[in-house]
């Protein structure tokens, strides 16, 4: 078995840009878009510490695990 | 000032508009007009929508809110038809950005506050006094020394220079909107 | 989240007023994390606040809640709980609402020893009414009404909980939101009254005036300056300076819960009546 | 019922409040309201009831309206000076609609005043002592009898309208142990607010004909929310002003739509008299007893006696007005009531006052002598 | 004081209390009049004075009790629910005739109620929303100019008269930022409070011929005793039902003596106006500007706005509404000033109710149409 | 007393209203004597009490004195003294008083440190209301409130002050009256807010319900139960059971006093202003 | 019951005028009369005066206080004078004590309550009772079986024989006060 | 110098009977009257601790110390 790979999606219409995910994530897997609010931009590189999920005010990050594909 | 001036910012929390408002008001103030201004405080919203307003005249200020404003100014929306039924018949309506294509009312202005005063001051914080600059360029409503000698009193010491450009680039979008709008109004 | 939150909250009622970055809403994912899982049933959750941004909790969770007046949270909850003891009553509270105008009710809270548990939203500022310090706004902070400078000491409210004869007190905070449900689950199961202090952050109205550039940094001063209270019991007192211990505090389970003594009482007037 | 008891005041309240399923108070002592406190201390625990001293009067409110969100009834009971501090919760249990009864036991203010001395000096208070408008019902009783069958219906009042009902005693009725022997009108039903329709659903401050919204106890699957903030029909907070302006007219009219319900006025040989006493609560005694004195001398005088004081009976006092020579209004204050009677009867028939201030009684001589003037 | 500066009405009425000889404040922050703490927090320690944050807002009204007690002249500010709260020790400082003074910077209640949104909710309250009977003055400015003078005449009038006095703002005036121009007439007098007198025995409740005693400051070598019991002329307690009136009826009548200095009303074009408004605060503001426009159309109509609102001004008020064809009391609650109007002019002329509810302040426009439909 | 108590006594206000036998008069005399013994000048001392019958006792001393509202004394003391720190300030506060209605003042009052000292006559008792139970009844005993016996937990007041951050806690008994006035008079000497918890006795509402059968025996149970601080460190906790201890129990210099802070405001504001 | 009797009792704390008050108001309710209780409570006098009172009548009773009672029992003092003028008219007085050898008037009757409870049952706390015998036997307000049953119902039922006595010793004084007044009067 | 003497006075008009002088007294100097009201009945025992004094609720009893006589 393969590394665990996660989903993270982040609700663009309730984040309120307030930078906690993009200055927590161990992985830096968010930055920020023109208002500051957070985009995955490196997806692949979450290791599913929920850190981002717990952390954010804002009930906005999902963190789902992907399922493992058969090549996996 | 013959005409009664009613003017409302329409901003979020943080934007400044309330600073900008009282700007506004002390420039009208020591044109000798009577002046109130105020502010809604959202219903115990935590950093959501703020409006402030100003009314200046001439002759005393009873009734000190704002039916319908002559000028009202939003900074976070570029919905104009939103915004339009909410000012009076011959009021103006400024909104924070370009214009989009299509043909626009005669009384709805674009200016592009807070590219202004990220790009081009590199300091966001001075949308607010951007806000000021564009009010005065479009409105006249009162002297352009006024409301910069207004400004410099209204802002931190060490951040006069940078607000006065603010308040500058502001005027001159405005003079620049208006100018265009002539040209597209005689074209 | 996962969809925890789906569950517990009220999500038309979202997003909720606070501002962007506010601890806040990381208290509430911790603590219905906590309610998962010590799975209650919705139903059988009163939740109960005090007024102030913390207060506003109630609104966004789907329990049994009451938002109540400034600072008498306490006062309320205690009368639910004693009505209807099969209610699980949590009590939500900031450190205005908690120590400054409720601060009797607290003590007496803690004194009685009714099955419930308060979590107090610890940011060190009156959030609500635009940033006044309050009785845990520590020294030579800026706050509206210290132009300059607060000069009042600060309450320790473990410690005053402690004092008044609480049987179970902890501090968490907003960072280590993992531990925060850890704790609150304890709080929950512990037969008595329990507090959960949450050292916490308002990036507006305490963060802005006194230097932090960001929520983020905010946090990171909780993790920074929170120690674990075992480590710290090793800790030379001097590494302890300006920091603050989490975790459990204080247990005991000498005072009996307060509905199972109060039974005594429907018991001995029962009797009584038979003679 | 039948056999006649010595009972005080106070302790009528407290058997009232328990025949109308009274099974929580939570209160804080205060003379001379105490004795209320020492028997719910004593009775509720023997029907598996709560009684709760808790740490000052604020709290008490608090607590007595947190009973009530889970359907128990409750009461508290004070004086003065606690009264003064419950007024913000009052006026919670106002907006929020949650039934629950304060007995307030009126010593003479202000402040700690002349805590052992009888006085009326909170009547204008128990109308008008919270911030902003709320309604409200004061019922004020008279006697030991009355003192229990007014409290039971305080209790039902309140449970019905969801709305926080005062039974405003004072220390001379709430010390005075007298006979009483009930009789059926007596009788203390016991009346519970109305709940959710099953089948339909629930809005917890629904804009109802009547007036008043179902209630869900605490605990019961209903998951609403209580706030003191200005609310909705759902019960969650408005700033929307067609909103807010439903909801307090609703609240604070409902009240209006069930005067008849809610009112109750004793008219004492008021119809053929020339001069018309109006009076509440132990003054009444008094007058009642002037009025009795005067009619066996031939005398046309009478009495109205609002037994609910608020809402103000002003129809009653106006139509008992019609065609007087005088109308006179004692009372133990400097003068409360009289204010309401005046604009009650606009002018029409002149109000003169009667106050005493000195910590006593007032006499039924006093009045008698007032009305002898009059005449 | 010539300049014309923007000044907000809470910072006015800062302005107005320093002006006067305020140093000391003790407070709890409640929306809308926090503003006034910031402002006392900022300029106090400037002139030495002391600026306190207290617990609750019970305990700041003891803490500016306490500190009037040294002679210090002492303000505190609050809103709706800490008004509530202070109700207990105002009546301490109405009884014990402690000066000092409570902004009460209304917002929409009852409980939370609409904290950002302006009332005139609290009007009874502040005059009844104490247990017993206490005298007050409460005084309601409708611009900050006014908020400026009237605070300082409301510090003036409680040292004058040893009377808690109150000013009544609310939302708008609050955080109105407007032009004001001081004039001669604005100027803030320092008034203190009378001494003994020296070689005449020291009675701090002496039987005064004005109804005002002398004040001894705690720590000026006059040993005496203040309480909250009803006391004598030496301010010890007592209960002898004589010594009760004569103090109760001197310091609940004490203003009755000097109703000529401490009332204030404003005439707008009322003489000759068929159509009579009686407004207050910031509702004052729309009734003036409805009259102006009404006036320039040539229609009859005119304004008295108390300014001092409590003791009411009922003879200003009979005297003004002779002959009018019909009264207008348009008010930011569900009817409470109009209570007062109706009882002054007992039923000579017809009033009407405007009340507005919702949330928002009422408009010339709706005052001019009911006024046009009376006319 | 010898001749002590017709200087610092009104005595033409006594004899005091105190039932025979209240330990209210003996806790006024053991404080005149520490006044005496202070050589404060009685136009500089402000006593301030709450309501109760212990609050009674403004009415007799000849000091600047002030009898406030239930609860309230620790407030308008606290008035007094920032608005004229020459006065020494001195507050009596029944249990009821201070720890029930007055719990929040009595904390703040001890978190903040202004220089008073504040006596509480622990009676364990509502003497003045005719004998409820209060929060510092202990179990199982009797009064009109707690017809079957108390089951409430009680305030151990000096532990409750201490949480709360107070710099000098100390307790007393009426019976030991020479301590009193030690204690106060070191209390009066501490720089910062001061707390003196005085067990006392009510015998009509407390002792007659409770079997004792006299004043003098209730003071003997306090001989007997009151252990001297220094001494209980080193008995076993066993013989400690129900016993409690007196002396000085908390001293710290840590914080400052309030109002020296306070200067610092008065002279940031005023070099502010000159700026 | 054709008489409106107005009792009052005068004592300190704790001598448990009260409960004779409630005694002597039971008994008279028993025989179907309309009857009031109260007391004062001192002006928060803690154990100093206490006076209770008693209003017994077979109409209704509005006004439930005393102006001047027609039967007043003090039990602090033997000074008759001081209290003559604050009975009815035909109003009687009992004082605790032996007489003087002054002439007293005629409604005056002293009734040696403390002494009887101390001397002849041992047990002070007894005296409230000997007055409620007191009162009876010299009023006859209420019969003395009623009172005596009333008695019973309000003592701690391990102190039913004593009380008795004490009621019984009571009446019995109060009897012997009546036949001296008798005697004197005729002789 | 020869033992100290002292005077012990109880203003019996305040004096509220309440006993704890009697009880307290460790020389037991006082007994009670009729009304229960302390009385000094063996003064000469009195070594001056002003136990009394420091107990009497009621500030009844002074104790002063007589003047030694020139043969004392
Ligand atoms: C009786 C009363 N006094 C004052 C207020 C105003 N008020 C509302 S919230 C608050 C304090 C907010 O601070 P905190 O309790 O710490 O909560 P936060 O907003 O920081 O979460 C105050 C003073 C009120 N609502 N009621
Ligand atoms: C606001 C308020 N609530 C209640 C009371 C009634 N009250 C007067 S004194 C008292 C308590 C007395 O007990 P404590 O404070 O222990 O003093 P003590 O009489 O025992 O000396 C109470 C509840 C009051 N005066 N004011
Ligand atoms: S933590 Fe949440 S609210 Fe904040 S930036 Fe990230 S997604 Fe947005
Ligand atoms: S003001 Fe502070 S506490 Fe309140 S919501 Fe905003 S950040 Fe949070
Ligand atoms: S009731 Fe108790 S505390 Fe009050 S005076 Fe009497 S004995 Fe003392
Ligand atoms: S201690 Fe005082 S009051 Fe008590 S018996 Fe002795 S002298 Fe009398």
């Amino acid at each position: 078995m393969g590394k665990k790979r996660f989903n993270v999606t982040v609700d663009r219409t309730i984040c309120k840009a307030c930078g906690i995910c993009v200055a927590f994530c161990p992985m830096s897997v968010f930055t920020t878009d023109h208002d500051d609010k957070a985009v995955v931009s490196v997806p692949e590189r979450c290791t599913g510490c929920r850190q981002c999920e717990l952390l954010c005010p804002d009930f906005c990050i999902t963190v789902v695990q992907v399922e493992e594909t058969a090549d996996g | 000032m013959s005409k009664r001036w009613e003017v409302r910012l329409i901003g979020t929390g943080g934007q400044g508009i309330v600073t900008a408002s009282i700007i506004l008001a002390v420039s009208a103030l020591r044109e000798g007009n009577n002046v109130v201004q105020s502010q809604n405080y959202g219903p115990e919203v935590r950093g959501g929508y703020s409006t402030a307003y100003v009314i200046a005249s001439e002759s005393s200020i009873l009734y000190p809110k704002i039916d319908r404003p002559n000028v009202l100014l939003v900074m976070t929306s570029t919905d104009y038809e939103k915004y339009l039924h909410e000012i009076d018949e011959d009021g103006m309506l400024i909104l924070n950005g370009e214009p989009g294509p299509e043909r626009m009312p005669d009384n709805v202005y674009f200016i592009p506050i807070t590219n202004i005063a990220h790009d081009e001051l590199e300091r966001p914080i001075t949308a607010n006094i951007v806000c000021v600059g564009a009010v005065v360029g479009l409105t006249g409503m009162v002297s352009e020394a006024a409301a910069l000698a207004a400004v410099e009193e209204h802002v931190p010491a060490k951040a006069v220079k940078i607000n006065r450009r603010a308040f500058i680039l502001g005027v001159r979008a405005a003079r620049e909107a208006l100018a265009q709008r002539e040209a597209s109004a005689t074209s | 989240m996962g969809k925890i939150h789906e569950k517990y909250l009220r999500m038309d009622k979202m997003p909720h007023i606070w501002c962007a970055g506010c601890g806040n809403g990381i208290i509430m994912g911790a603590f219905i994390n906590a309610i998962d899982r010590l799975g209650y049933d919705k139903d059988e959750v009163a939740a109960v606040s005090g007024i102030g941004c913390s207060g506003r909790i109630t609104g966004y969770m789907d329990f049994n809640t009451i938002h109540t007046t400034h600072g008498r949270a306490l006062a309320f909850a205690t009368g639910i709980k004693l009505a209807k003891p099969r209610l699980k009553v949590f009590v939500f509270m900031g450190d205005g609402d908690a120590v400054a105008i409720g601060g009797n009710h607290l003590i007496h809270a803690c004194r009685r020893n009714l099955d419930m548990t308060a979590v107090i939203f610890n940011n060190h500022i009156y959030g609500m009414t635009g940033g006044q310090f309050s009785p845990t706004t520590f020294k030579n902070k800026n706050a509206t009404t210290a132009p300059y400078g607060t000069t009042d000491p600060d309450f320790d409210i473990a410690q005053l909980c402690i004092g008044a004869g609480a049987t179970y007190v902890a501090r968490g905070t907003s960072y280590h939101a993992r531990l925060l449900t850890d704790l609150i689950v304890k709080g929950a199961e512990h037969p008595g009254f329990s507090i959960i202090e949450v050292i916490t952050h308002c990036p507006v109205n305490f963060g802005r005036r006194n230097n932090f550039e960001s929520p983020a940094q905010m946090l990171l001063w909780q993790k920074e300056h929170g120690v674990a209270a075992r480590k710290a019991k090793t800790m030379p007192l001097e590494d302890m300076e300006g920091k603050f211990t989490i975790g459990e505090l204080y247990r005991s389970t000498e005072i009996p819960e307060y509905l199972e003594e109060y039974g005594r009482v429907i018991q001995a007037a029962n009797e009584e009546k038979k003679q | 019922m039948a056999e006649a008891k010595l009972l005080s005041g106070n302790d009528a309240c407290v058997q009232g409040a328990l025949a109308a399923g009274v099974r929580f108070f939570a209160g804080y002592p205060i003379t001379p309201s105490t004795e209320i406190a020492n028997a719910f201390a004593r009775e509720l625990p023997r029907r598996g009831g709560i009684f709760m001293q808790m740490e000052d009067e604020i709290a008490s409110m608090g607590a007595i309206i947190g009973a009530s969100c889970t359907g128990t009834k409750a009461v508290t009971a004070t004086s003065g000076p606690g009264f003064s501090l419950m007024q913000e919760n009052i006026g919670y249990a106002a907006i929020a609609e949650i039934p629950c009864v304060i007995i307030n036991v009126m010593r003479y203010g202000p402040s700690t005043g002349l805590p052992t001395s009888p006085s009326q000096g909170d009547f204008m208070q128990s109308r008008w002592g919270s911030h902003g408008d709320r309604p409200v019902i004061v019922i004020a009783p008279y006697t030991a009898r009355e003192a229990y069958r007014e409290t039971g219906r305080a209790v039902n009042l309140s449970e019905t309208y969801r709305v926080p009902v005062i039974v405003l005693m004072d220390e001379i009725l709430g010390h005075l142990r007298e006979r009483v022997e009930f009789r059926d009108e007596d009788l203390v039903q016991e009346i519970s607010r109305k709940g959710p329709e099953p089948g339909r659903p629930f809005l917890p401050y629904e804009n109802t004909e009547d007036g008043v919204p179902p209630f869900a106890d605490f605990g019961t699957g209903y998951r609403y929310h209580i706030t003191g903030l200005i609310h909705d029909e759902t019960g969650f907070p408005t700033n929307n002003p067609v909103e807010v302006d439903t909801t307090m007219r609703r609240v604070n009219g409902k009240l209006e739509l069930h005067r008849q319900d809610i009112e109750r006025t004793q008219f004492v040989d008021a119809d053929d008299a020339e001069i018309l006493i109006v009076a509440f609560g132990s003054v009444a005694r008094s007058a009642h007893e002037a009025v009795r004195t005067l009619r066996n001398e031939g005398k046309a005088v009478g009495m109205v006696r609002p037994i609910t004081v608020w809402p103000f009976p002003e129809d009653d006092i106006r139509t008992a007005a019609a065609g007087k020579k005088a109308i006179i209004v004692p009372e133990m204050n400097l003068g409360q009531m009289i204010g309401e009677v005046e604009r009650a009867v606009a002018g029409t028939v002149p109000v003169h006052a009667l106050n005493r201030i000195d910590g006593l009684l007032i006499t039924p001589h006093e009045i008698r002598d007032l009305v002898e003037d009059l005449l």
